[in-house]
């Protein structure tokens, strides 16, 4: 099962969990990324998450397929909050499922380096006194 | 001259490219074939993206297009400006 | 801060998650080891733990000290459930939070590999019919 | 003689070696100094752990110890016969 989903609500890693957790399967990994309060000098206050919706979730469905090609796995969930993400809260939660454990971790390995590089999302960081900033990962091909 | 036909086309903006341009998205009149170039000359005039143009990606219809390929647009296409990714 | 932990309660993947959160970090990895529900043809109904709890423990310190030589993390925490632990619950969760991802996504791979080869803890699968079982990891050296 | 000496140390057992044993722990006296294979060869006879003595390992104060060792003992001493590692 694929569990896609954009939202505005507060991502709950249990539930996350709990969702991708199978019978047949002694492994669930998991990734979250959660606002830093920094980024160089800067004190970062909040992030604000946008996405192009419709594109985004498809892109979410192809990162799935992409990792069923490459490894056994049971139960995918990739989750991506939108809006104001506070310091410390989840922005993003990927678990999957698989009977072992080396699929996995291989496989929310590749989600989130697929993610970074090919979901139209993007978020813009705000400080407490400079400009907010809209960045850019690294791992996007128009990125430099 | 059927290259000159122009079709109706929604343009959507995101990121650093919704506040240059100042909307969310827009319609706009555009040849119905022309080189991805050309179309991303055409929205960065159009759109006011000039600080961000050699930061950019087009979709059409939320499929990435690249450089150096020739663009078909029939009505209603939905193009979107694409900053570069910072999701996660 | 490392938190290690050998409890005969429930584990909550959330709670551990929010353990190793810290403001400074961008990434939370973590492996959720679940029971299944079989083991080659025979329908195992569930698992039950035992450990040489203070040498456990001691185990447990050395790889956190080991994740730290290798990499850049924040916190850790290692929480193994013991006594019975039913089909689909957690066993064992790892956690690690790190400023990048890079290095907490290969700190729980290490550590799930280190705990299954280092740490005295037994396990054996209880199922519907045949007899109980004592298990083995493949990654402990006089497995076999 | 004092390799001859005896000490009282504590055996702890787990797992399979705990339900062959029929007992959590014990108490032994044994030579002070011997080599590992004398050890584990007096602790699989005492408690009747033949049918896993080729995937036991022995540890000595929370230490695992290894074959070809000689392992030097005093009284009060903990042993503990651990099968083959099974956690996560």
């Amino acid at each position: 099962m694929d569990s896609i989903k954009l939202t505005n609500v507060k991502l709950s890693v249990e539930e996350i969990s709990d969702l991708v957790a199978s019978p047949s399967c002694g492994a669930i990994s998991l990734f979250v990324g959660t606002t830093r309060d920094n980024f160089q000098d800067k004190k970062v206050v909040h992030l604000e998450y946008e996405a192009y919706e419709p594109m985004a979730e498809k892109a979410l469905k192809t990162i799935c397929r992409d990792m069923r090609e490459k490894w056994q796995v049971e139960n995918i969930a990739l989750y991506h909050r939108l809006g104001v993400v506070p310091v410390k809260e989840a922005s993003v939660v990927i678990a999957v499922s698989s009977p072992h454990r080396a699929e996995s971790l291989l496989a929310v390995q590749f989600a989130i380096d697929a993610l970074k590089s090919s979901v139209p999302i993007w978020k813009k960081e705000v400080y407490d006194t400079d400009t907010p900033q809209w960045k850019s990962n690294s791992e996007c091909a128009w990125a430099s | 001259m059927t290259n000159n036909l122009k079709v109706p086309v929604k343009v959507l903006f995101f990121a650093k490219a919704r506040e240059l341009s100042g909307r969310k998205e827009s319609e706009l009149e555009i040849e119905c074939s022309l080189t991805y170039e050309c179309l991303l000359d055409t929205l960065v005039k159009e759109f006011s993206l000039e600080l961000v143009e050699n930061h950019l990606i087009l979709a059409v219809n939320q499929e990435y297009k690249s450089a150096g390929h020739n663009i078909v647009l029939k009505a209603g296409d939905e193009i979107a400006v694409i900053p570069p990714l910072s999701g996660a």
